[in-house]
């Protein structure tokens, strides 16, 4: 394997060259880094004051869902981005015949999944006061989504992809939806009307983080649910499955 | 929009449409082609000749858009525009009529006669243009469209041709567009008017825009085959005689020419190319241009490739008449040249292509005694050789009359040598060939006999060289009345106020 | 309603919203995806020109996200680029689209991998609209941590589009793209960090109306420029570009050449003839023109020597590219108006012809099932109307009149030669001339139908795999004659920027 | 008024038609009717015949939308030569027409005879320099098709050389023209009067018409011509169309109105070399056209010399020019008679009768000058001009004269021999007509100098004793040399064929051609350019594999950031 | 300031190994998680601008909304890059891996 030659092999000309070269320009930002001046203000004094009318209390869930709700809005669309990507590469390589699970993980499972689902909620609930939010609780929904994954349940297979696709664009189309309305109301696109922000906030971070909880477990089983393409294609070849 | 300016427009759009058509036409419907091409023809040298005589009367033809600042398109109807611009429809006319009885049966016509309608849009374009960016656009356009017909047939070698064509074509572009804009950041916007740019430029900028001029010259040199750059002229004429044609006399190496007349006449104009002093390099790259191409033309024995050194000899009249501005009498004979040398090479060319398609012949070696199968056709022949030496009453003579007085004029005694040893090399090259068809003896048999019929040929093909012929003569015959070739360049002259 | 004024800054949101939508629509239905992505980009058109019109009436326009101004909010803007780049990408778009249409449902037709196709089909829509969300809100931006997800955006698209073939080598490709889009995407990141920490802001017109740049400032536009050139593809950097694009499908060859180039350098431009114009020296704008200079020769030598047509294509997309880079030493003889003009024509005639091109091209391929260009004669006899197309949008490549890349060109060596600067005219003669070539060589073989050769007989036609690549050839090569309208755009778009107070006050 | 313009009217179309029916008549040959056109060929040079005794004299009628301005008129130089011509073309016409009734290329035949007569006629009646110009180019040019006609290798290489120096002559006219024309500012030939001439205008007005005349270093044409054309078309070569050349010297260097003494000597010069020189080549002849050819070479040497005697001064012109109409006439008239008679021996086909050698002696020593002849008048014209003279000329009228004479007689008995010994190929059917041309010309060669009113102070001084006597020694000692000679020529005869042996000329004009055609131009390179480009293709193709390496690209990626770090730090 | 300082060199040093890393090593995962450490090390850099010394003012939430956007931008590309590498080693010819720089395979083949 390469890896083990890697190792043993010293470091050839070029190599050193390029180390050499990484070396100087890290010095060099280094240097430039240090010499910048702590002076900046940033933006903290501004969030600060405007903190009142973001309608939470977290100053990052403000940044995050209010003062640049854009950009999470997008951000959110990269996530969805890579599971159509993933799944316009592939099918999902789950194994094709039944396994069987060892009970302690069975037990395990069944315990920690409704655990992990109940911390992600709260998790998106105390994203307003305090660290945390839609990504953290769909973080923590992603892993139970991977324990799920991980058992190799039989059900898993025959998920439908509807389903499937409806809980991957809710997040997404949610904040899309709030976001034209607000425009539609106050005239600004996630200009949130007053005093509604608080709640409307949470509506997104729930959805949203229901989302990237299917999201994330989606990246993980790889590919495409198979049964996407049912109706047309017949029960072939599977590609040479092969999980990370 | 005024009448003047529809005119402008429809002038081009008369063989637009027609091609636009055409591309667009099945293969098999011939009929309906060669009409859309003859109305087309028609109703543009109608348009043309409307046009002359508006700007006889002093009607001011222009469309003025511009682009970005600095550069606009503009298309001007002025007499030289008009000299060239009836000049190439009047042979586009002819040359179609050729052209349907040449391809006669052979196949990718409608693609031929598309880009054909193209080719002479993009020419009438040039002779319309009004200031360098327009003349550039149409210049380069007519390379493009120029280049299928080289290579239409197909064969390993007009690709070659055509190849080369491009590069050379191309590279001289390219050189073009640096001169004008180069030319632009000296002098500004650049119109084509009967004095050039201001002298006040030649004073402050002399090295320069003589450099640029320079630059100008070779670009456009490529086109006009001046000597150094004349390398694609000889290989182009793996192309069908139509197409050689038209590259010869209608379009390609005449808006090369044209574009010198431009230049020297209406960019710089006379009085400021005589304080740049540049004029003598012009008159010695067509004197050398001249000589070399008559010298090798000496050597050929395939038929249309001597022509093509004819060609780019002859053509360097033109730019001899510019090279001598200061003097009408040779301006005169470079302008009416422009024209003549159209008409007479255009016979040459159909006569050649006469030749090949109806007995095969493409070599000298082979033509002897071929003037009793196919008299008329030689006859033809006979008259533009005999045109090209510059016998009387063709039209030759009178372009080489006026060169001469000009060259005389303006005390350059070496230049009536030059023109006289000129003449002689066309005789050298020419008359063996009229010899060896008239008074040799015949062969058994001609390469490949592929036309038996009632004339010696197509009449299609028999009837434009003998117009071109008949008009060889006749417009020499009557080169001093009202309307004749060298009347409408006198009135240029006049224009122009030599 | 108030907000369907003309004067509603608010309608500039539209080619970002409409696109992000119909994106996440069509992953939902995969049903009359065609629908909703046909409409998408023709609202998406309407709307880039609704906001030229807006911008000729109303002036350049500013909006704020969620009514939080700047530097905390998140702003957008309207200007003279800006709106031209956005009619780049509708028109551009709205051809692919249509192309893609006709594209898929002929492979569909295709017997041989009718599910593989159709799953292709049903991913392309999402990605292409979502990517084309993307692109629009990277031209309309105006906050650099924002510019950075659409990069993203884009960049994570791309990819997925360009391994959407399933060819293994497309897949190697994509994901070599999707290491250097993603090692340029750090690089612009890291720049970010450097500017955040110097100046606490995020805003390009507060950016822009700072007084005096600290090293901090020049080193991240140092950073943010090489990943975007890596993004660019600017040689030496373009490893990636030709595999990529010549192995991808036709429509994503032509959404990658055309349009996914654009995004990063139009990026690139703004930042430093905008935000950071007073940071530059004459020696970084050398070492840009070298390199675009080096990238026209290069890209140009190597796309002569192609024996494959998409391949071909692809390298002179990196020859064309050098074009915009030239631009950058020349600059200094001219103002910011005229500078945006030569970018926004080369890049608006590049983005149609270069698009025009691979549709042709995978016109050819569909037809032959190659694109080997020593097999390709006499195509014209088969497909007269994508030859001309390509022939078209080939003219537009040399920079022949009256294409758009004329006048881009025309420009570049006015200035060159307005300040003496000859070396660039030699670079771009030469790289003309050699554009001439590896145009013509392919056309001098469509074109010619030797003796005896006998056309095939097409089966499946579409008019939609020929007219939208003609109507682009030929907005390409027409661009020129309507350049005083654009010039009129950009100089319209071009006004000082009002003060912002600092705060984000609503 | 209205009168006066109709007459106008009238006196322009007939001198139209002059030039026109020829061509006409040759328009018409070209098409189905040729036969019925050849029938009534004599009937174009009618409007020639008439138009001398019809307009009056020193009319210029101008065209000016013809070929750069036409001027035609007829004054008396040019009436003279007019009715000249017109005869002999009018003689020949009848006598082409019946001989080369069963030739193939008949049609072609006439078409280039009436072409040249149309040039013949039309040069005569221009008066402007490039009218002149024209018919003199349209006749030349149609000769050639003469003189080629029988289109055997002979006539090839005869008809190569005329061309040859046709063309040489075409284009010093051309040049000279441009000369003269920029020294004279108007191109009519009224104009020229009096101008002074340059050296380089002299010399190619010399090279330009001496071509025609066959004057000394242009001479290499004639006798392979005239033996090769066919014998009417080269009796109006001989006799009309030579005419031409001299009428361009008249009209272009127009006596007693030029002096130039310098030119003067040049002309006499080659003229009377080429008096001598012509003999020389004609002795050594063996075939009768050929001999006549040589003799007009020599003829036109005296020509030469009387015109380049009249170019000392204005009142030197003004005697030599009736000098030079007189020999002119005689020379044409004896010249084309001779032609017919040996016309007349072809067709016949078998030695001549007794009566005919006399009848062909007449127009032959009449060349000789023998007295009671026309030759004799003219000599007697002569030498009253060198008379007139006085000094450094006197000479010339005696001893240079009877020299000629002397020569001369000896050439045309040599003529005669091969007449009489030659063998003709027979042609029966045109005898008849060939009879009675050769004897209407001998009449004409006979009679004319005597009645014509110019001629008539000389052709009295011609019957004085004195003269007499001057006239016939030269003859007899001609006739006594010959008898020298002529055994020596048997003796020659197994020499090749006259035509078979290279000339100078020839030499020279192969070697040229050669040179012109072995010139090694540069290739184009084009194709080698590519070839050479193509081999670095595979270099190209590895360093672009290198370029996509990982490695390479950091090294561009952190040397890129270093630089613009460096750059805009 | 020290600490800044701390965290944004080792910030750029995690940059630095990762783009070594990326460049020397031809192995794909290897490349993935060379990116992974680069990113690693940019939010490193920008959660340490976000400090402010204590009592001078409000700790700034941008960076850190940053730095979340980035995660999870960060976690979607490793995703798909991780898929596509799976299927690029499934898809092509296993000598390719084997090889120590990314095959020219992708640019020369025809389909």
């Amino acid at each position: 394997m390469p890896k083990t030659r890697n190792r043993h092999k010293r470091l050839d000309g070029f190599q050193r060259l390029f180390l050499l070269l990484v070396v100087c320009l890290i010095t060099l930002l280094g240097c430039i880094l240090s010499t910048i001046p702590n002076s900046a203000p940033g933006l903290a004094d501004a969030v600060a004051r405007l903190q009142e009318r973001s309608g939470v209390k977290s100053p990052v869930t403000a940044v995050l869902l209010n003062f640049r709700a854009y950009d999470t809005m997008l951000e959110v669309v990269v996530l969805l981005l890579a599971v159509i990507g993933s799944w316009s590469l592939t099918k999902s390589p789950l194994p094709e015949q039944d396994t069987d699970i060892s009970p302690v993980q069975m037990g395990v499972v069944r315990l920690l999944a409704p655990v992990m689902c109940l911390v992600a909620a709260y998790l998106v609930w105390q994203g307003s006061h305090l660290a945390g939010g839609a990504f953290q609780g769909g973080a923590i929904l992603g892993a139970a989504g991977v324990l799920i994954l991980v058992s190799d349940f039989p059900w898993i297979r025959t998920i439908p992809a509807l389903p499937l696709r409806i809980g991957l664009v809710l997040g997404p189309l949610f904040f899309v939806g709030i976001a034209l309305c607000c425009l539609f109301f106050t005239g600004k696109l996630l200009g949130y009307p007053e005093g509604t922000a608080g709640w409307l906030i949470l509506l997104i971070e729930a959805a949203c983080a229901l989302s990237i909880g299917i999201t994330l477990a989606s990246l993980f089983a790889g590919g495409r649910p198979d049964n996407t393409m049912k109706k047309i294609q017949p029960p072939a070849k599977h590609p040479p499955g092969k999980s990370l | 929009m005024n009448w003047e300016q529809l005119l402008l427009v429809s002038i081009l759009l008369s063989s637009l449409i027609p091609g636009i058509i055409i591309f667009g036409l099945p293969e098999e419907r011939h009929r309906l082609r060669t009409i859309l091409n003859l109305c087309g023809a028609v109703v543009k040298i109608s348009l043309i000749v409307i046009m002359d005589i508006g700007i006889y009367l002093g009607h001011t033809f222009e469309i003025r858009m511009p682009l970005i600042p600095g550069v606009e398109l503009l298309l001007n109807g002025d007499p030289l525009s008009a000299l060239f611009a009836t000049l190439s429809s009047v042979l586009w006319l002819l040359t179609t009529i050729y052209a349907v009885g040449y391809l006669e049966d052979s196949p990718n016509r409608s693609h031929f006669f598309g880009y054909f309608s193209l080719c002479v849009t993009v020419t009438i374009g040039i002779a319309l243009a009004g200031n360098l960016v327009t003349f550039l656009l149409f210049y380069e356009m007519l390379t493009l469209t120029t280049y299928p017909l080289v290579i239409h047939r197909g064969t390993d070698k007009s690709l070659r041709a055509g190849r080369n064509y491009l590069i050379y074509a191309f590279s001289g572009g390219a050189v073009f567009l640096i001169a004008v804009i180069w030319l632009q950041n000296v002098v500004g916007p650049v119109d084509f008017s009967a004095t050039g740019f201001s002298p006040g430029f030649t004073d402050s900028h002399g090295t320069v825009l003589a450099l640029i001029f320079v630059l100008l010259i070779l670009g456009i040199g490529v086109k006009a085959a001046l000597v150094p750059l004349h390398g694609w002229l000889p290989q182009a004429m793996v192309a069908p005689a139509p197409v050689s044609a038209l590259l010869h006399a209608v379009a390609v190496v005449k808006a090369g020419a044209f574009g010198i007349v431009r230049i020297v006449l209406d960019v710089y104009g006379a009085q400021n190319l005589l304080l740049l002093g540049v004029l003598p390099l012009l008159g010695g790259i067509a004197t050398i241009t001249i000589l070399y191409g008559s010298l090798r033309a000496l050597q050929q024995d395939n038929l249309k490739r001597l022509l093509a050194f004819s060609t780019i000899s002859q053509v360097s009249y033109i730019a001899l008449g510019m090279s001598l501005v200061d003097q009408p009498l040779a301006v005169i004979g470079g302008l009416v040249h422009l024209v003549h040398q159209g008409l007479m090479k255009i016979t040459l060319f159909f006569c050649a292509g006469n030749l090949a398609e109806t007995l095969g012949i493409h070599h000298i070696s082979k033509m002897n005694g071929v003037a009793r199968r196919m008299p008329l056709t030689m006859a033809a022949f006979t008259i533009g050789a005999l045109g090209m030496i510059g016998i009387p009453p063709t039209v030759g003579f009178v372009s080489k009359w006026y060169l001469g007085l000009g060259s005389l004029a303006a005390g350059n005694w070496w230049l009536l040598g030059i023109l006289a040893i000129s003449s002689l090399l066309n005789g050298c090259y020419f008359l063996p060939i009229l010899i060896r068809a008239w008074f040799g003896k015949q062969q058994e048999s001609w390469p490949e006999e592929l036309y038996v019929g009632r004339f010696e040929t197509r009449l299609m093909l028999l009837l434009p060289p003998l117009i071109t012929a008949f008009t060889v003569m006749a417009a020499g015959a009557v080169a001093n009345a009202q309307i004749s070739p060298l009347a409408w360049v006198r009135f240029i002259v006049r224009e122009y106020g030599l | 309603m108030i907000f369907l004024n003309v004067d509603n800054p608010s309608w500039m949101i539209t080619p970002i919203i409409v696109p992000l939508t119909a994106g996440l629509l069509c992953f939902l239905f995969q049903r009359k995806t065609f629908a909703i992505a046909l409409s998408a980009v023709l609202v998406n058109l309407l709307a880039a020109c609704f906001l030229i019109g807006q911008l000729l009436t109303c002036g350049p326009m500013r909006y704020s996200m969620g009514g939080w101004q700047a530097p905390l909010g998140i702003t957008l803007r309207t200007d003279g680029p800006a709106v031209l780049m956005l009619l780049m990408t509708g028109v551009t778009g709205f051809a692919i689209t249509l192309y893609a249409r006709g594209y898929f449902s002929f492979r569909i037709d295709d017997p041989g991998g009718t599910d593989r196709h159709q799953q292709q089909q049903r991913y392309f829509w999402p990605l292409w609209l979502l990517l084309l969300a993307g692109l629009n809100g990277l031209f309309l931006s105006n906050d650099i941590f924002n510019l950075y997800i659409t990069l993203e955006i884009i960049g994570i698209s791309a990819a997925s589009l360009a391994a959407l073939s399933g060819k293994p080598a497309a897949r190697l490709a994509s994901f070599r793209y999707l290491l250097s889009s993603l090692l340029g995407s750090l690089t612009f990141l890291l720049g970010i960090v450097f500017l955040y920490k110097s100046c606490g802001l995020l805003d390009l017109d507060l950016l822009r109306n700072l007084t005096e740049n600290g090293p901090g400032v020049r080193a991240a536009l140092a950073l943010m420029s090489v990943g975007l050139l890596l993004k660019t593809a600017l040689v030496p950097m373009h490893f990636w570009l030709p595999p990529a694009h010549a192995n991808a499908l036709a429509p994503v060859s032509a959404i990658l050449s055309a349009l996914v180039i654009k995004g990063s350098f139009y990026l690139l431009f703004r930042l430093w003839f905008e935000v950071f114009a007073s940071s530059i020296t004459t020696e970084a704008l050398n070492v840009m023109g070298g390199l675009g200079a080096g990238a026209i020769l290069w890209g140009a030598i190597q796309a002569m020597r192609q024996h494959r047509l998409k391949l071909m294509v692809a390298y002179s997309t990196v020859s064309q590219l050098g074009y915009l880079f030239v631009a950058f030493p020349l600059s200094r003889a001219a103002d910011n108006a005229q500078v945006w003009s030569i970018v926004i024509f080369m890049a608006m005639a590049h983005a149609c012809a270069k698009s025009a091109m691979f549709m042709s091209a995978g016109t050819i391929f569909l037809h032959f099932g190659h694109d080997r260009i020593q097999d390709l004669t006499g195509v014209r006899a088969s497909l007269p109307i994508t030859v001309l197309a390509y022939g078209i949008a080939g003219v537009t490549l040399m920079g022949l009149p009256p294409s758009g890349a004329f006048i881009a060109k025309w420009l570049l060596l006015s200035w060159a030669l307005a300040s003496c600067q000859w070396w660039w005219v030699l670079v771009i003669i030469a790289g003309s001339a050699m554009a001439m070539i590896y145009v013509f060589r392919v056309i001098s073989r469509f074109i010619v139908i030797p003796e005896g050769f006998s056309s095939q007989k097409l089966e499946f036609h579409s008019r939609l795999l020929e007219w939208p690549a003609l109507a682009l050839a030929l907005i390409s090569l027409l661009l020129g004659l309507v350049a005083p309208w654009l010039l009129h755009i950009l100089a319209k778009g071009s006004i000082d920027l009002t003060q912002i107070l600092p705060g984000g006050l609503p | 008024m209205i009168a006066a313009d109709l007459q106008t009217v009238a006196y322009a179309s007939i001198l139209a038609l002059v030039a026109g029916t020829p061509l006409i008549f040759a328009a018409c040959s070209c098409t189905p009717f040729q036969k019925r056109v050849v029938r009534f060929l004599p009937l174009a040079t009618v409007p020639a015949l008439l138009a001398p005794f019809t307009v009056p004299v020193d009319m210029v009628v101008e065209v000016p939308w013809f070929f750069m301005g036409g001027r035609m008129g007829l004054d008396q130089t040019g009436r003279i030569f007019l009715s000249l011509s017109a005869l002999i073309w009018f003689l020949a016409s009848f006598s082409s027409r019946r001989i080369l009734k069963n030739d193939t290329g008949q049609r072609q035949f006439h078409v280039f005879f009436l072409t040249a007569m149309t040039g013949n006629f039309g040069l005569i009646l221009a008066s402007g320099m490039l009218g002149y110009y024209l018919f003199f180019a349209l006749m030349s040019f149609a000769a050639y098709g003469l003189v080629v006609h029988k289109a055997t290798d002979n006539a090839l290489q005869a008809g190569r050389i005329y061309l040859t120096l046709v063309m040489i002559g075409e284009v010093a006219l051309f040049t000279a023209l441009i000369l003269l024309v920029h020294n004279t500012g108007g191109l009519a030939i009224e104009d020229i009067a009096g101008i002074s001439y340059q050296p380089l205008t002299l010399i190619l007005l010399f090279i330009g018409f001496g071509v025609k005349i066959g004057a000394l270093p242009l001479h290499g044409w004639m006798t392979s011509a005239y033996q090769e054309t066919p014998i009417p078309a080269a009796a109006v070569l001989a006799g009309a169309m030579v005419n031409a050349g001299i009428l361009g010297w008249l009209r272009f260097l127009p006596l007693g109105q030029t002096s130039c003494p310098t030119a003067a000597v040049l002309f006499i010069a080659v003229g009377a070399v080429a008096a001598l020189y012509g003999v020389i080549i004609g002795l050594k002849c063996r075939q009768a056209g050929a001999v006549l050819g040589a003799s007009s070479i020599s003829q036109m040497g005296l020509i030469t010399v009387i015109f380049g005697l009249g170019l000392f001064d204005h009142k030197a012109g003004f005697h030599a020019a009736p000098v030079l109409m007189v020999y002119v006439v005689h020379h044409s008239l004896a010249k084309s008679s001779l032609f017919f008679g040996y016309d007349l021996v072809e067709r016949q086909g078998k030695i001549l009768s007794h009566l005919q050698i006399a009848a062909i002696l007449l127009p032959a020593l009449g060349l000789a000058g023998l007295p009671f002849t026309s030759g004799a008048i003219a000599k007697t014209a002569f030498k009253d001009l060198t008379a007139t003279l006085g000094n450094p000329w006197y000479g010339l009228g005696t001893f240079f004269l009877p020299l000629t004479a002397t020569t001369t007689t000896m050439l045309m008995l040599h003529f005669i021999r091969i007449l009489k010994y030659g063998t003709g190929t027979g042609n029966p059917a045109g005898k008849r007509e060939s009879g009675t041309i050769f004897t209407v010309s001998v009449i004409a060669t006979g009679a004319i100098l005597w009645l014509w009113p110019a001629s008539r102070d000389s052709a009295i001084l011609s019957l004085a004793g004195m003269t007499l006597l001057q006239s016939l020694w030269p003859v007899t000692a001609g006739f006594l040399l010959y008898l020298v000679w002529s055994p020596i020529f048997s003796a020659k005869k197994g020499l090749p064929d006259d035509h078979k042996k290279q000339t100078l000329f020839d030499l020279i004009l192969e070697t040229v051609a050669r040179i012109l055609k072995g010139i090694e131009w540069p290739q184009s390179r084009q194709d080698v350019l590519f070839t050479h480009l193509y081999r670095i293709v595979p270099q190209l193709r590895r360093s672009e594999k290198i370029m996509g390496r990982w490695k390479v690209i950091g090294i561009s990626y952190l040397a890129l950031c270093l630089c613009l770090l460096f750059l805009l730090l | 300031m020290i600490t800044t300082l701390l965290y944004s060199m080792t910030g750029l040093i995690l940059f630095g190994m990762g783009l070594f890393t990326l460049i020397v090593h031809s192995h794909p995962l290897r490349k993935i998680l060379a990116v992974n450490v680069m990113s690693t090390g940019v939010f490193l850099i920008l959660i340490a601008t976000a400090y402010t010394p204590l009592g001078q003012g409000e700790v700034d939430p941008v960076p850190h909304a940053m730095v979340l956007t980035g995660i999870v931008v960060s976690v979607s590309v490793t995703a798909l890059a991780l898929i596509l590498a799976c299927r690029v080693q499934e898809t092509s010819n296993l000598d390719l891996l084997k090889k120590k720089t990314v095959p020219e395979t992708a640019k020369e083949s025809t389909t």
